[in-house]
């Protein structure tokens, strides 16, 4: 022993004059090396994170690849604000023109934008995005880009008419970065083979460094055309978890979040911070029960699904699972929204008459067990829930409906899989891996794509449909409404599509979040909250207003 | 591991000096703990662990209502803790019955009928005991979905060869003990051999093994919890620090984090400790120098 | 060194590696769903667009004709493309080798060193105060999980007292060149590594301490101390010497073990190395990466397995009885 | 003499093991004849003896005669009937009266069964008794009759709690209650006091008078192999080099091998004069040569021809069998 106590305290020294020298050093070194210019640090949860910049679905589905492409590519135009009621944006195009039948429109772009290489931006660009970006692989797939003809009037001039009338109040063309032709040229039948290291763009930030899984470094682009950002840098950090990433917020290591915001749990870690606001914003998905009509069992029903609707109590799973941060929701549009409808039929919570519902439609408890037994006594009323495991908020949500459930004499199996499986049970619902889901998507104020999730299977509306649901009156009414002209004609088979929905129930719509995002306001102001938080895939809004102090 | 059977012959020995041991006596008692924790958990608390209360109760420290505070549901964090100890219980001994089973029937053939057999056996078992455990546990539980019986068979999976190994070691030895020359001099089968010469002086190694499996699978299954591959609706250790973690509210909840975690070291230390005083036990000379 | 003896091992290596790659092949067949409707996060993919990408991938043929593709696209190194990231997996991989290589070459040095003192004393000292308190701490510590350490440290180190950074591997867009770099990346390193070594260092007290009491009792130390030979030097000459030996040993067989704590580690310090890519790999369902990686770990594994074994017939005399005519033993 | 009268019959038995041997810097495959061509018989009711130093066979050749060990070449018949070409049930069935007693006795006994479940362990596997009353009335029987009374005292008892003469008794009550008609005792006083050597024997003698059982008696003691034998064979690597009735070999010892062994046995009167022949030191070489005489290089009396021709047994006197090419010099 006594010959081995001074190996030990020499390792122990060691250790200690090993890290703590490299506290020192490492630290002081960052603070003497980026104290000009003014960072914006952003924590993201690795979940969330782009790590390749290579353009696919990932700058679509991820919530880094939706706000990242953002900041580095311009587009025709933007969508608003909540202060601007949502209303589109011009951006690239300066404004546009539509034609009497709403299927031409003409965008007139500006002649000051430029990419980060200094070639102007013009309409040979977007005529080549719009051209090869739909056909990459998997398509850059949205209703906005159903065109019939392109045709490029002069540098700065683009005349595209679409395959159906369009709009009302949106242009179409919506949300697609503009890329630079003259980069994209070879590569314009696979995308994918391009690594596109720097993201060349017009937009207000350019790459700086990328470091997959750990960072991405963006610094301003002094000469974009509406001025230099007000911060010189932004920082995308990557964080292991949630709790990480919150102490980052909190050790301001970082400035705000991501996408998702945090978890309500943990606003009170916030709330006490010097320097650090909690913006509060409702979110832009929408919560459902996914009613899977192909099964063969009492959700077929009607009855049973109406009994269901009933004897979820909404206000509940917000107060357990939302901590009270969100609100009822009945239907696939906002209540923002002017073609809202709000007389459709509405399932309040009543469990008494939940089970009036299911008695008098025959599903009774028959052989005294405590669940009820299916009409023709074929078992009982025992259905699996499908849920994804990867959020917190979801698991609770089904735990408590499920909970719920019981009380009226339904037994619902919980089925928590990882989100890739549950998509991949969820769009087959031919296939039968669940009875019924936790669903939720994000329309998002322009949501004319959201209807397609109702359009019938045998009407070619296989894909979204994750219903199995098919009704030949709400497919006419979305034709008609896709055929109209105008406004108000759009604005009435909306609403009547809206009322199908509540009295069919293949979705069951029963609450919308609310986002949380904790910002550093000592240091920063020009932090946007619209409908799904401070930054997202509608939202670049913040980024693009931010200044330091 | 060396085990010497001659020693073992009275059982009340064993006992005696297993009781002697400190580490025996120690975790035995905490493995005593458990189990009673288990077997009474419905008296030692009458909400049940998976109902959500009410929503003044989300996340709440220790008080009187709920001694150990309560989770993101406001359930109640002692009841899962003490219903809990009965999935992990339950999951470690399935998986070392199992396991222990496969392994000694491997190791029992291949070791006795040796040949052919016992090569393609043992290559079998060198095959498994070469692969990275924890990231074919992992790719099998990500292939397999989360279920609480896959956990079990995951681990069993990448266990088994450890106990075949051991035993076929023992058997070499044991086949060529005159007692089992003799007995088959006697007339007895390959069978008769087997289970009633052979297999219960192979005991002691089955029951150090089976020890050894029930606490590597209830750490395997809070690793597997922690990556979010656990089952999400069974109670257990784990799933409670998957939820934990899951919540995001870790930092700020220590009442939820810990308590799994204490039970999970301290029941795998509780078989560290029985682990360690069988195998001392049984180690030759032990009993001299104890003085038995 | 017997030549027949190691070409026997490279034989058996081999063999491993093989089966190694069948049994990577058909896992992930077993995969339930569709993996290719997986790959597509849009529903609207058409059927002609999945069984044009099933031929791409090669899932159009029978399993045999997959397998045996999917070893010559092995023998060309080629691992296929990553779902998430769309890059080579071997690309991908191959980035992500150097920094858990070294992770886990420093936890391992930090392992072995102070584990085998520590257990070399208590072994030494057996029976003492020292003894039943090193022990007692590297049961406790073996005990717990590594993912507890780290979490347990992070909430230590890197919230409370801030003193280290909360994860990843460098400071976040700081631009450090030169040794303010290297300096940064061993501040990153310090927790991560302490979280691996802290569990690790139980396993190697245990064994030290057992195998210095076993040989402590061999005949020849007894024979040493009867002849008046100082104990300094039995412990540094005879015991020790021969109490390193089942730490090869065992250093060889749980290899296929120290992956676990690699991958624990730097998922809770998202370190960017190759256990958090396996991670990330997991949760994003990314089957040819996550393929890749587990064909990493496991050829890694038989690598070293073979290694260690070469090693150990080096120190050992007794494994080259065999081999060459043996007078130093 | 009818095959009815010979309980065992041996002719040619061989049994080589393959050993690793160097040379040079190589391994070359080798073979140990640890029994190489015997012959010999054994009649009902007789002892006999095979005497020789510890590695010269004895105990290879008994696991061969028994089939516990398959052998390299020759023949086994008991009471007429190949062993050999016997099914492995069929020679299951046939070790009911095949027997043999172990010399360890401490080791050949399961530590994990008392004594009567010893026995009762082999009334099992061959099926002998119908009912659980009967099984413990037999193992009382065979109990008191090799001499562990009072049986109680003895029925529950754990090896570990016995002598070595104690646990012979129930090695040989294990034996004897299958009732077979021929027995191998490989050296079964070997590791017992010299006490208790006596009272074994004679039950093994007692028990040859009461059932008319054959024993090969395995020794490497010429004391006890004359207390019980009948007649002896001398062995030396792997070959019987002398064989006759008992006294006849020990009273005109032919081979000089024999005579070493006889010279060898300690004489409790010190003041005679020992006879000692002077045996060459030299260590076993494994494999040898196929002619010759393996005792030539140990042999005071060897001639050249010893090194080229096999030396075959001969009779000297009557039943008195000699290998040896120069015993006649002597």
């Amino acid at each position: 022993m006594k010959k081995n106590l001074p190996i030990l305290k020499f390792i122990a020294a060691a250790l200690f004059i090993i890290t703590f020298s490299t506290t020192a050093f490492a630290g002081g070194a960052q603070e003497s090396g980026a104290a000009e210019k003014t960072r914006l640090n952003v924590a993201w949860t690795a979940g969330q994170s782009l790590d390749s910049l290579i353009i696919d679905e990932n700058w679509q589905y991820l919530e880094m690849g939706c706000t990242l492409w953002q900041l580095c590519y311009d587009q025709l135009w933007i969508m608003g604000d909540a202060e601007s009621g949502y209303a589109a944006q011009p951006m690239l195009a300066t404004h546009w023109d539509v034609s009497e039948d709403k299927r031409t429109w003409t965008f007139y772009l500006r002649d000051d934008a430029v990419f980060h290489d200094g070639t102007p931006v013009t309409a040979y660009d977007v005529e080549f995005t719009f051209e090869y970006l739909p056909a990459s692989d998997p398509a850059w797939d949205m209703v906005d880009f159903y065109y019939e003809s392109m045709t490029v009037i002069d540098d700065y001039t683009i005349e595209i008419t679409m395959v159906n009338p369009f709009g009302m109040p949106y242009p179409p063309m919506y949300w697609a970065p503009i890329l630079p032709k003259h980069i994209w040229e070879p590569y314009k039948d696979n995308f994918k083979s391009y690594e596109n290291d720097h993201m060349l763009g017009s937009g207000m930030y350019k790459i700086k460094e990328f470091k997959a899984g750990q960072y991405v470094w963006l610094e301003a682009n002094e000469d974009y055309w509406g001025g230099a950002p007000g911060v010189d840098e932004i920082v995308f950090k990557i964080y292991g978890a949630e709790d990480t990433r919150n102490m980052a917020i909190q050790n301001g290591e970082a400035d705000m979040v991501g996408y998702l915001g945090i978890s309500p749990l943990t606003i009170e870690d916030f709330e006490d911070v010097e320097g650090i606001d909690v913006l509060i914003s409702p979110d832009i998905n929408i919560y459902w029960l996914n009613f899977n009509l192909h099964q063969k069992n009492g959700i077929q029903d009607l009855e049973v699904r109406k009994a269901i609707m009933h004897a979820v109590d909404v206000e509940r799973i917000i107060e357990m699972a939302l901590v009270g941060y969100g609100e009822p929701a009945d239907s696939f549009v906002y209540k923002e929204l002017e073609w809202y409808n709000d007389d459709i039929t509405r399932y309040p919570y009543d469990a008494a008459r939940a089970e009036a519902i299911l008695d008098a439609a025959g599903y009774k408890d028959t052989d005294g067990d405590g669940v009820r037994n299916e009409k023709d006594g074929s078992g009982n009323m025992s259905y699996e829930l499908l849920a994804t495991a990867d959020v917190s908020e979801e698991v609770k949500a089904a735990t408590i409906i499920a909970e719920m459930l019981g009380d009226v004499g339904i037994d619902v199996q919980l089925k928590l899989v990882d989100t890739d499986t549950y998509y991949n049970y969820l769009y087959t619902p031919d296939e039968d891996y669940f009875d019924f889901s936790l669903s939720t998507e994000g329309p998002g104020p322009n949501g004319e794509w959201f209807w397609d999730f109702c359009r019938g299977w045998d009407n070619g509306g296989a894909g979204w449909n994750t219903a199995y649901y098919s009704s030949d009156e709400f497919d006419t009414a979305m034709d008609n409404m896709m055929a109209s002209n105008t406004l108000e004609e759009k604005n009435m088979y909306r609403k009547e599509m809206q009322k199908i929905i509540s009295e069919d129930i293949p979705y069951g719509i029963i609450f919308r979040k609310e986002i949380i995002c904790p910002v550093n306001t000592a240091e920063f102001t020009g932090y946007t909250a619209t409908m799904g938080g401070t930054s997202n895939w509608i939202n670049p809004w913040s980024f693009l207003n931010i200044e330091a102090k | 591991m060396r085990v010497n059977s001659y020693k073992l012959q009275k059982a009340g020995d064993f006992w005696a000096m297993f009781f002697s041991h400190r580490m025996g006596r120690t975790g035995f008692l905490i493995f005593c703990f458990f189990i009673f924790l288990a077997l009474f958990a419905p008296i030692l608390r009458t909400v049940p662990p998976e109902i959500s209360g009410s929503a003044d109760r989300i996340l709440t420290g220790p008080d009187g209502i709920s001694w150990l505070g309560t989770d993101d549901l406001a359930r109640d964090v002692w009841s899962q803790v003490i219903f809990g100890s009965r999935v992990s219980l339950i999951i470690g001994f399935v998986t070392a019955i199992i396991t222990v089973f496969t392994g000694t029937l491997v190791g029992l053939v291949a070791g006795f009928k040796g040949g052919i057999v016992d090569e393609i056996l043992m290559r079998i078992v060198d095959f498994f005991m070469m692969l990275p455990h924890l990231p074919l546990m992992i790719v099998l539980a990500a292939v397999m979905g989360a279920s609480i019986w896959n956990i079990v068979i995951v681990i069993s999976i990448v266990s088994w060869p450890s106990t075949a190994r051991l035993v076929r070691s023992q058997v070499l030895s044991l086949k060529e003990r005159p007692f089992v020359e003799a007995i088959r001099c006697l007339g007895a089968n390959d069978i008769t051999m087997m289970m009633s010469e052979i297999l219960p002086n192979v005991f002691p190694v089955m029951f150090a093994q089976g020890v050894l499996m029930v606490t590597e699978t209830i750490y395997a299954e809070s690793v597997l919890s922690f990556l979010g591959l656990g089952d999400p609706t069974t109670i257990s250790w784990g799933t409670m620090l998957h939820f934990c973690f899951e919540s995001g509210a870790m930092a700020r909840s220590p009442w939820w984090v810990f308590p799994p975690i204490v039970c999970i070291v301290s029941l795998i230390i509780s078989f560290s400790f029985l682990g360690t005083a069988v195998t001392d036990i049984l180690t030759p000379g032990y009993k001299e120098k104890m003085g038995y | 060194m017997n030549i027949k003896f190691v070409a026997r091992k490279i034989l058996a290596s081999f063999l491993t590696l093989l089966a190694i790659t069948f049994v990577n092949f058909a896992i992930f067949r077993m995969v339930p769903g569709d993996p290719i409707r997986m790959m597509f996060k849009d529903p609207r993919v058409s059927i002609e667009d999945i069984e044009a990408m099933k031929v791409k991938y090669g899932l159009d043929k029978p399993m045999m004709g997959q397998y045996i593709n999917y070893m010559k696209n092995l023998a060309k190194g080629e691992l296929g493309i990553s779902f998430w990231q769309k890059k080579p997996v071997g690309k991908v991989i191959a980035e992500r080798i150097p920094r858990t290589l070294g992770l886990i070459g420093l936890s391992l040095f930090l392992a072995v060193v102070i584990g085998t003192i520590l257990g070399a004393v208590a072994g030494w000292k057996g029976g003492s105060k020292t003894d039943s308190a090193i022990m007692g701490i590297s049961m406790t510590l073996y005990s717990v999980p590594s993912f507890a350490f780290g979490i347990l440290l992070m909430l230590a180190f890197a919230y409370h007292f801030a003193i280290f950074p909360l994860g990843g591997i460098e400071t976040p867009a700081s631009g450090f060149t030169g040794i303010r770099k290297i300096f940064d990346i061993a501040r990153h390193m310090v927790l991560p590594s302490f979280s691996i070594v802290l569990w690790y260092i139980g396993q190697y007290i245990l064994i030290t301490r057992s195998s210095m009491k076993d040989v402590l009792s061999q005949p020849y130390i007894v024979t040493a101390r009867a002849k008046g030979v100082r104990e300094r030097r039995i412990l540094t000459r005879h015991a020790l010497r021969n109490a390193f030996l089942p730490l090869i040993t065992i250093t060889g067989v749980n290899i296929a073990f120290m992956t676990g704590g690699i991958i624990e580690a730097e998922t809770v310090f998202s370190w960017p190395g190759l256990g958090r890519l396996f991670y990330d790999a997991v949760m994003k369902r990314d089957y040819p990466l996550l393929q890749g990686c587990f064909l990493v770990f496991a050829v890694a594994v038989v690598i070293l397995n073979f290694a260690v074994d070469l090693l150990y017939t080096r120190i050992d005399p007794r494994v080259r009885i065999n081999g060459e005519a043996v007078n130093e033993g | 003499m009818s095959d009815n009268e010979l309980v065992l019959k041996v002719r040619n038995l061989k049994k080589y093991f393959p050993v690793k041997q160097k040379e040079g810097k190589r391994n070359k495959k080798a073979m140990l004849r640890a029994v190489d061509g015997l012959n010999f018989d054994v009649k009902r009711g007789e002892i006999l003896g095979f005497v020789g130093e510890s590695g010269c066979g004895k105990s290879t050749m008994s696991r061969t005669i028994l089939r516990l060990i398959s052998p390299t070449g020759g023949k086994v018949y008991h009471c007429g009937e190949d062993i050999a070409a016997m099914s492995d049930e069929e020679m299951r069935k046939r070790r009911r009266s095949m027997q043999m007693i172990f010399q360890d006795p401490f080791g050949s006994i399961n530590p994990r069964r008392s004594v009567s479940e010893t026995i009762r362990m082999v009334l099992k596997i061959h099926k002998i008794c119908d009912s659980r009353a009967e099984e413990d009335s037999v193992i009382r029987n065979i109990l008191e009759e090799v001499g562990l009374t009072p049986v109680e005292s003895y029925w529950d008892k754990f090896p570990a709690m016995m002598s070595g003469g104690q646990l012979q008794r129930v090695s040989m009550a294990r034996v004897l209650v299958l009732k077979p008609e021929f027995i191998i005792a490989d050296e079964p006083v070997s590791m017992l006091d010299v006490s208790v050597r006596i009272g074994i024997l004679d039950l093994l003698l007692s028990m040859r008078e009461k059932h008319n059982l054959s024993f090969i008696y395995i020794t490497h003691d010429l004391a006890t192999a004359r207390y019980v034998c009948d007649r002896i064979a001398i062995m030396y690597m792997g070959r019987i080099v002398e064989t006759g009735p008992t006294e006849e070999i020990l009273g005109n010892p032919q081979h000089p091998y024999t005579k070493a062994l006889i010279a060898a046995v300690p004489e409790p009167d010190p003041t005679r004069e020992i006879n000692e022949l002077p045996l060459k030191d030299w260590t076993a070489e494994v494999g040898g040569e196929d002619s010759g005489c393996r005792f030539y290089p140990r042999c005071p009396v060897g001639i050249d021809s010893c090194l080229l021709k096999t030396p075959i047994l001969t009779e000297t006197a009557e039943g008195h069998k000699t290998a040896c090419l120069s015993f006649d010099k002597l």
